[in-house]
């Protein structure tokens, strides 16, 4: 993802500048000390580590940024934030990207958004989530046959295990509607 | 009566309050020492060695002269002198009144003191009684507990108690009920009532009904200790001693952070095997737990592989200690060296650190010597531990992630942690009933200028309740606030203990001698102006040599770079000129000086030409007159006799100032850019592309050395550009942020704003392509692994300092100057601002790279050993000084050679060999050296000791 | 590590030990230094180690001042060993007293070999302050190979 | 630079003591100390000599040896003299004069010190009878000569050389301003000389000796198997004393006839002491001192610490004795001490790998030390230095 492409979305989101700027605030007296990537569960997964992140954050390097799969793979597990010396807010930094990516709807974390997306859209609808109806959402979302085929043996062995429930949506709708105003006024400010 | 001899408290005998007691009383003034604990010491009583070498040497610290007044052994034995009142196991009570007439009241713990405070301690909840009954037993107060009020009340009828803590809401009776009832059958009892957060307005009610105080759970333990602390002291205020000084010395020192308070990441006193570098210290000592060997403090086994982390509950906000303590990086550099070459079955030594601080003098050379020893050093911080499993045998795990991103994992028998320092109990209680000045953390804030004074007149502090500091700050410290002491007991018009003491027979009479009244201070800047007015002020004359035509030094260029330094600068200058016992000669420097040390003619001559004085004069000055230069100069100087010498010539920036930087490309040496600045000559209109690139010829052979103050300089200057125009790009380039104790701030300041600090490795270091455009800086970023430039519009190289001191005017007074060219000291951490003769001293940065602040403690510490030499009138020979018997003496000069104080000289009109009292140190090699049996040492000589191995052979057990 | 713990009965009856008849009792002198093995000396003591009592102490303030007549007087007075003991290189309170005394220990282990003195007899070891255990050691560990040495000559008779 | 003196078929001991008479009439030096015959007696004693015609008694070769000119040059040399002095000296006198300029005793910069390959010595009983049996009461002077410079010898016709001499360990001139070399020399012909430092060069030149000769051809391989055999020699007298004073028992048969004169002292080049310690009160025991050790052993003999005086005088003088032999010749008990303090000093300074005399650089031993050195020989390890 070349760093001019990068500029050029974010020009017309002030918003998401803002956001980024306010990211890049928070991380500003990072000592580089490493413990936020030796405690991460999924640095081994990922392809910058979450130190290096930070570093790629302060030092401007969007195009690093958004071409890592790093704030993608992060659990929000809360390890991090918990051991940082520095008591820096790591994993809402981490979820700050996301969002920014999300919004970019960048292709290169295509699946990710979409899976994301439905998996909101299935849990506002029915307060729960319903497995079956969640994938079929992704898949049709995603738009690309591979994918679904890619899911087939996962899903016959959780069917084998009665993990995959085939019946359609009974229950009424969830009651989650409200929660989920609220934290999108919240996003606004 | 106020002419009574001058009488100083110090509280706390650490390594602080040792040197500072010393000083007094070797001046001939006395001390009252308090020390709370059992014993005189503090952490040195636990230390073998002591960094930056791996020896010991403390009992270097006992005065050199009078040593019949003190007992020469080793400190760790004891210390005692005739003028030093020592109590141990003492408590302060009370501390009231004004310079040269404080009144301290102050008790003994064993007899009258914890045992005649019993507490009561009532609450529902059993962790909570027994917690708090812990704590304060281990404090020495007798504690009972009730679980009710009602048993409470049935406590009260029987014992006696002078202190109770209740909680608030309790099945039966509550609390409230509770205090009413109590105070009814013993008025007098002290009640703290603990709450949990809501109920504090029920708790402030009770207090209207007497309670003294509440306290809010869950509570911490200092708070519930400084509580009944002040219980304790209002109840044994009765039969307590109270004494009067002239003034008080406050060296508590800190206390280390217990890792396992808050998180406890690393599971100290989980996981066996973790445990602090003060407990690794007693397991390297022969004297501790493990005896002869280095073994697991639970399963036994010998320890092969170390692992040292540094930063635990310092430089971290969580434990709210976010400033450096200091000592800990030394304390595992020392550690790791010792155990590679104390014991062979060490195999893997690793030392995790994130800066390696090694800031002092002889500290970086130090650090190398242990990675040559096969130390490994890792950039990293370890997040956390588990406890070793079967698998590993017991070995920690320990896994870390270096600044490349490689994931590393390996096996330790043994985990040190680096505890931090912070203000102990003693510290905030005193600092909050004296109200001293405290810094954010609660250590006591230095007078801006004034490095041993606090907010109150007349008390003094030095050591780490000033803030965490090493051995050598420490002792520097201390005695600059021994001269601030004895400035008040002087004001106070308070005289010696013994100032002229007659000579006992007629031939100790001739063998005494007595210095020239004077001293005569070398360099005008503004060490030595600090330490002409201290040595002028306590009633000496003084001569100040300047060799260029204005005093001030390098201040007159830091100025502006240090917050109200003009206005000192300013100050200092007018006072000098000002001083009737100054007299103060520029463009003058010392030509060579004639005499024995404490009875010197030196002959001053004004510096050759009257112009400005050019570099290669300077230059030229520095490696002294040539010979034949200086017979031309003989005939003009002005002699001048003086019995102490101060050299405080400074220094200059290191890297001479042709070595082809031209400024049109942006290249600045750190003092030029400082002038920029102070001269608001950068254009902070659009935003700027700065390099600050720190170690620049520094740490490297040939300057093995931290000039320790470069780091703090380039902070101040990245956050002034910052400030400038926030917009512009500041990046430092560093090996090792040297930001010890509270300048720490400073580092978090600076990245608050923005500055990127990109480490490099010696081997790497950035590399400047400069042509007349600009100057370019590659790099590759050790973390993002990615080759990086930039186009700076400045870059700025920090230097570092070297000394001005020559090693001709260091030798014309019998010192020397050690391999980094500073003043060579007689020991680095126990007499940092003398030269092996008491007579010769320097400060400044002449004598060691360091800060405004350090400059001006070791002025203040050089003028107080001054002020307690040219005190005395005479100095006779003790008992244990050398004697001559020339009659058998053939001049080979053999003793001479080997007498470590060079104390001994050919008085060259009678042809015979003198000894100089105040040099000798009794120690007898000379009489060893000597065939013939010409040097004497009373007792230490053939006769008595034939004698005494005759009986040792012969008597029977 | 197990304290060496001695029965008080074990120390020699009270009188200088002699050579005949029961098993020898070595005599020793100590040259100890004022500031560190005096010391671990004392640290011994309070430590309550024991060691062996054959050894008499003399207190000097460095070992920089133990003359080399020192030691020859003592093996001329009968000793059966000399120890000179002082501070690790770099303690020495005055600075290098330590360094001096192990070139005239080395000049004494040339010479008094050469007379049937063996030269395991005169010791010199560094003892610091914190070494109570090494000092207690150090005196079990030389008189017991004094022991095996047997007496010196000079304590059977007088040297002219 | 060498040169040579022509002999011009006059005996050896006439061309020298014209070399001499040459330097005090050419000015070279004010003075010239060289032994020569006092009173037309036997015995030679070094003589300050500065008028040339005073040259007839001086016996500059000659198996007479009985003080060591070492300490005289000293005396003279303590201050400044103003004069410059030619002293004539042999290989160990030239060395125990630089020992002693290290105990700051003298002084080199007003002398020139002229040293020859040695001609060794007799003890003091075999040089009367060889002194006897000459014409004029002085030996056969050039037979001695041409004997000992020939071939390694430790006996010239019936006279055994002194034990000293038979195991010196350099016989030829060390660090010396002019050495005149003889082994293997035509001494009918010529004397090589050669100027070893510029003070050298201007003396020879001052008696225009210009870079004419060269050192005699056999000289090499002749010095080469005499420090053979000295070695040899040295090896066997090491021996030999280790058995005669191997213990305190033999030490005191070794010594019984010592009476504490301390001839042996004063006599000692390296001894420079004003005042032995042994003279002093230092050792003046209390009566009770004598009967406590009476009681300790049943007997003490009187005067005692003969043994303590002859230890601590091998503990001062163990890196600087330099082999002289005239102890022993000064004893009039006629104790061998040579033998033992040759023996036990060589041993002791080989520690220190110290030579006495052979750099006037080279400090004391135990003057000065390193910071980490001999280790083996610190704690209880059993890696002893025997």
């Amino acid at each position: 993802m070349h760093l001019t492409d990068i500029r050029e979305k974010l020009a017309d989101r002030p918003d998401l500048t803002r956001h980024l700027a306010q990211v890049k605030e928070q991380m500003a007296t990072c000592i580089q000390c490493g413990t936020c990537s030796g405690s991460c569960p999924n640095a081994g997964f990922m392809d910058m580590t979450p130190r290096r992140m930070w570093r790629a954050v302060l030092a401007d390097r969007l195009d690093l940024v958004f071409s890592s799969q790093t704030f993608m793979l992060c659990a929000s597990c809360y390890v991090c934030t918990l051991r940082c010396p520095r008591g820096l807010p790591l994993t809402d930094a981490m979820a700050a990207l996301k969002q920014v990516a999300f919004a970019l709807d960048l292709d290169r974390f295509k699946r990710s958004t979409r899976f994301y997306r439905a998996f909101m859209d299935n849990i506002r609808q029915y307060g729960r989530v319903r497995e079956t109806e969640l994938m079929a959402r992704y898949f049709l979302a995603v738009k690309d046959p591979r994918v679904p085929m890619s899911y087939t043996g996962m899903g016959i062995k959780l069917m084998a295990k009665h993990k995959l429930h085939p019946h359609f949506p009974t229950l009424g709708p969830g009651r989650l509607g409200p929660l989920f105003e609220r934290a999108t006024q919240q996003q606004e400010q | 009566m106020t002419d009574q001899i001058g009488r100083t408290l110090v509280i706390g005998g650490g390594i602080s309050g040792i040197r500072a007691s010393l000083d007094l009383a070797q001046s001939g003034f006395q001390v009252l020492l308090l020390e709370q604990s059992d014993r005189v010491g503090g952490l040195l009583s636990q230390l073998d060695t002591q960094f930056p070498t791996s020896t010991c040497g403390m009992c270097r610290m006992l005065p050199m002269m009078d040593r019949d007044h003190g007992d020469p052994q080793c400190l760790r034995r004891g210390l005692a002198h005739d003028n030093i009142e020592i109590c141990v196991s003492t408590d302060l009570i009370s501390l009231t009144g004004e310079p040269g007439n404080f009144t301290v009241s102050f008790i003994d713990q064993t007899d009258g003191g914890r045992q005649e405070c019993p507490v009561l301690v009532v609450d529902d909840e059993k962790i909570v009684r027994d917690s708090m009954k812990e704590w304060l037993m281990e404090e020495g107060y007798p504690v009972q507990t009730a679980a009710s009020a009602a048993k409470a009340l049935e406590l009260l009828e029987t014992g006696d108690f002078k202190a109770m803590l209740t909680d608030i809401k309790m099945p039966g009776m509550d609390g409230v009920t509770l205090l009413t009832r109590a105070r009814e059958i013993q008025p007098d009892l002290a009640v703290v009532m603990m709450t949990a957060y809501a109920a504090v307005d029920t708790a402030v009610e009770a207090m209207k009904q007497g309670a003294l105080d509440y306290l809010v759970k869950p509570f911490d333990p200092d708070a519930v200790l400084l509580m009944v602390d002040r219980i304790y002291k209002d109840a044994v205020a009765k039969n307590a001693r109270t004494d009067t000084v002239d003034a008080v010395i406050l060296a508590t020192g800190a206390t280390f952070f217990h890792p396992d308070q808050g998180i406890n990441a690393y599971g100290y006193g989980r996981i066996p095997g973790v445990v602090t570098n003060l407990e690794f210290e007693r397991m390297l000592s022969h004297a501790g737990p493990g005896g002869m060997d280095l073994t697991h403090p639970v399963t036994g086994r010998p320890v092969t592989r170390i692992a040292w982390f540094q930063c635990v509950g310092s430089r971290d906000i969580q434990t709210g200690t976010p400033f450096c303590s200091s000592t800990c990086c030394m304390i595992a550099v020392k550690q790791s060296l010792l155990a590679k070459t104390m014991y062979p079955q060490v195999t893997e030594a690793c030392v995790f650190y994130m800066d390696l601080r090694t800031w002092g003098k002889a500290s970086d050379a130090y650090a190398r010597q242990a990675e040559t020893a096969g130390v490994r050093f890792v950039r990293a911080r370890v997040h956390s531990l588990a406890p070793g499993s079967k698998e590993t045998d017991g070995a920690i795990p320990v896994v870390w992630m270096d600044p490349s991103g490689e994931r590393n994992q390996s096996l330790f028998d043994l985990v040190v942690l680096a505890p931090g320092q912070h203000p102990d109990a003693f510290l905030t209680g005193f600092v909050k009933d004296q109200e001293l000045a405290a810094d954010d953390w609660g250590f006591v804030r230095p007078e801006p200028f004034l490095p041993a004074h606090t907010s109150r007149p007349g008390i003094f502090a030095c050591g780490s309740a000033t803030g965490p500091k090493d051995i050598h700050d420490s002792v520097t410290g201390a005695t600059a606030a021994a001269l601030s002491a004895m400035q008040v007991m002087a004001g106070a018009g308070r005289h010696l203990v013994q100032n002229s003491e007659p000579a006992e027979s007629p031939d100790q009479q001739a063998a005494g001698i007595s210095l020239f009244p004077g001293a005569l201070v070398i360099g005008g800047g503004i060490a030595g102006m600090t330490a002409a007015l201290a040595i002028a002020d306590q009633g000496f004359e003084v001569d100040l040599v300047e060799k260029t035509d204005q005093l001030g030094g390098n201040l007159v260029w830091l100025q502006n770079g240090i917050q109200g330094a003009d206005d000192f600068l300013e100050q200092q200058m007018a006072a000098v000129q000002a001083h009737d016992r100054i007299r103060v000669h520029t463009r003058t420097c010392v030509a060579e000086t004639t005499g024995r040390p404490g009875r010197w003619v030196t002959r001053l001559t004004p510096v050759a030409d009257a112009g400005k004085i050019t570099d290669a004069q300077i230059l030229e000055q520095e490696s002294g007159p040539s010979p034949e230069d200086r017979s031309a100069r003989q005939s003009a100087g002005v002699p001048v006799r003086h019995g102490v010498v101060v050299l405080a010539v400074g220094g200059a920036e290191a890297g001479s100032d042709t070595d082809g930087l031209d400024q049109k490309s942006g290249i600045y040496t750190q003092q030029q850019f400082q002038l920029l600045l102070d001269g608001n000559d950068i254009d902070s209109g659009s935003p700027l592309q700065v390099a600050l690139f720190q170690c620049h010829g520094s740490r490297e052979p040939g300057r093995e050395y931290c000039s320790r103050v470069c780091c703090p300089r380039s902070l101040d200057q990245a956050l002034r550009l910052k400030t400038l125009n926030p917009d512009t790009r500041v990046v430092i380039f560093y090996r090792d942020m040297m930001t010890p104790g509270l300048t720490e701030a400073d580092y978090t300041e600076a990245r608050k704003k923005g500055v990127v600090f990109v480490p490099y490795e010696p081997g790497n270091a950035p590399n400047l392509a400069a042509d007349d455009t600009g100057c370019q800086v590659t790099w590759t970023d050790p973390i993002l692994g990615r080759a990086m430039e930039m186009d700076a519009d400045y870059v700025v190289l920090a230097k570092g300092i070297r000394s001005s001191l020559s090693k001709d005017l260091a030798r014309m007074f019998g010192a020397d100057v050690d391999g980094s060219g500073f003043f060579d000291q007689a020991d680095i951490k126990w007499r940092p601002v003398e030269a092996m003769d008491p007579r010769v001293l320097a400060c400044g940065i002449c004598l060691e790279p360091g800060s405004l602040a350090l400059t001006l403690a070791s002025a203040r510490a050089a003028a107080a050993k001054a002020v307690s030499l040219l005190g005395r009138q005479t100095f006779f020979p003790g008992q244990d000084t050398a004697r001559v018997r020339s009659a058998f003496c053939s001049l080979c000069q053999i003793c001479i050679d080997a007498c470590p104080f060079n104390a001994r000289f050919i008085d060259p009109e009678t042809r015979t060999l003198k000894v100089d009292p105040l040099a000798c140190q009794g120690c007898g090699i000379c009489a060893a050296a000597c065939p013939s049996g010409a040097a004497v040492v009373a007792g230490r000589s053939l006769a008595p000791m034939m004698k005494t191995i005759h009986a040792a052979l012969n008597t029977p057990l | 590590m197990t304290q060496t713990v001695m029965e008080p009965s074990q120390a020699t009856p009270s009188k200088i030990p002699s050579l005949t008849g029961e098993a020898f009792e070595p005599v020793l002198i100590a040259f100890v230094c004022n500031w560190c093995t005096y010391t671990a000396a004392d640290l011994a003591g309070t430590s309550r180690l024991s060691y062996p009592d054959n050894v008499r102490l003399v207190r000097v303030m460095c070992t920089g001042m133990v003359d080399p007549q020192y030691v020859i007087k003592a093996f001329l007075e009968g000793a059966d060993a000399v120890l000179v003991s002082g501070c690790h290189p770099g303690d020495c309170h005055y600075i290098n007293g330590n360094y001096k005394a192990r070139r005239r220990i080395l000049l004494l282990k040339q010479i008094l070999p050469r007379f049937g003195i063996d030269a395991k007899r005169l010791r010199l070891t560094w003892i610091g302050a914190s070494d109570g255990i090494e000092f207690a050691q150090t005196m079990t560990r030389f008189v017991k190979d004094i022991k095996e040495i047997g007496p010196c000559q000079a304590r059977q008779q007088p040297v002219i | 630079m060498i040169a040579s003196i022509q002999t011009k078929n006059q005996s050896i001991t006439r061309t020298l003591q014209d070399f001499f008479a040459d330097l005090l009439k050419t000015g070279a030096v004010d003075a010239v100390l060289v032994p020569s015959r006092i009173s037309e007696s036997l015995y030679v004693k070094p003589c300050l000599i500065t008028s040339a015609d005073q040259m007839d008694p001086t016996v500059p070769l000659g198996p007479g040896f009985f003080v060591n000119a070492g300490p005289m040059v000293s005396r003279l040399t303590r201050t400044k003299a103003g004069a410059t002095i030619g002293v004539w000296l042999r290989p160990c006198e030239v060395r125990a004069f630089v020992e002693l300029t290290k105990l700051r005793q003298g002084g080199r910069e007003e002398v020139v010190i002229l040293s020859m390959d040695c001609p060794m010595a007799l003890s003091r009983k075999d040089y009367e009878d060889w002194a006897a049996q000459g014409d004029e009461g002085l030996g056969d002077v050039d037979t001695w000569i041409h004997t000992v410079y020939q071939k390694p010898v430790t006996q010239v016709d019936a006279w055994p050389v002194a034990r000293a001499c038979q195991v010196c360990e350099s016989p030829y001139p060390v660090n010396a301003d002019v050495s005149v070399m003889l082994y293997g020399a035509d001494l009918d012909k010529e004397i090589p000389v050669r100027a070893d430092t510029e003070k050298g060069e201007k003396l020879l030149a001052a008696l225009d000796l210009t870079d004419g000769g060269q050192e005699p051809e056999p000289r090499n391989a002749l010095l080469a198997n005499l420090t053979a055999d000295r070695t040899a020699a040295f090896q066997a007298l090491d021996e030999e004393m280790r058995v005669r004073t191997g213990s305190i028992d033999a030490l005191n048969r070794f010594f019984s006839a010592c009476v504490n004169c301390h001839n042996c002292r004063s006599v000692c080049p390296a001894c420079y002491c004003k005042e032995c310690v042994f003279n002093t009160d230092a050792v003046a025991y209390a009566p009770t001192q004598y009967l406590s050790w009476a009681d300790k052993w049943g007997q003490v003999p009187m005067p005692n610490d003969t043994v303590f005086f002859h230890l601590t005088r091998l503990a001062h003088i163990g890196c600087t004795c330099v082999g002289c032999g005239q102890c022993t010749l000064a004893c009039p008990s006629q104790i061998p001490v040579a033998d033992l303090f040759i023996s036990v000093t060589r041993n002791v300074r080989n520690a220190f790998d110290y030579v006495p005399g052979r750099d006037d650089a080279e400090p004391l031993p135990l003057s000065v030390f390193q910071e980490s050195e001999f280790t083996d020989i610190v704690g209880m390890g059993n890696k002893e230095v025997t």
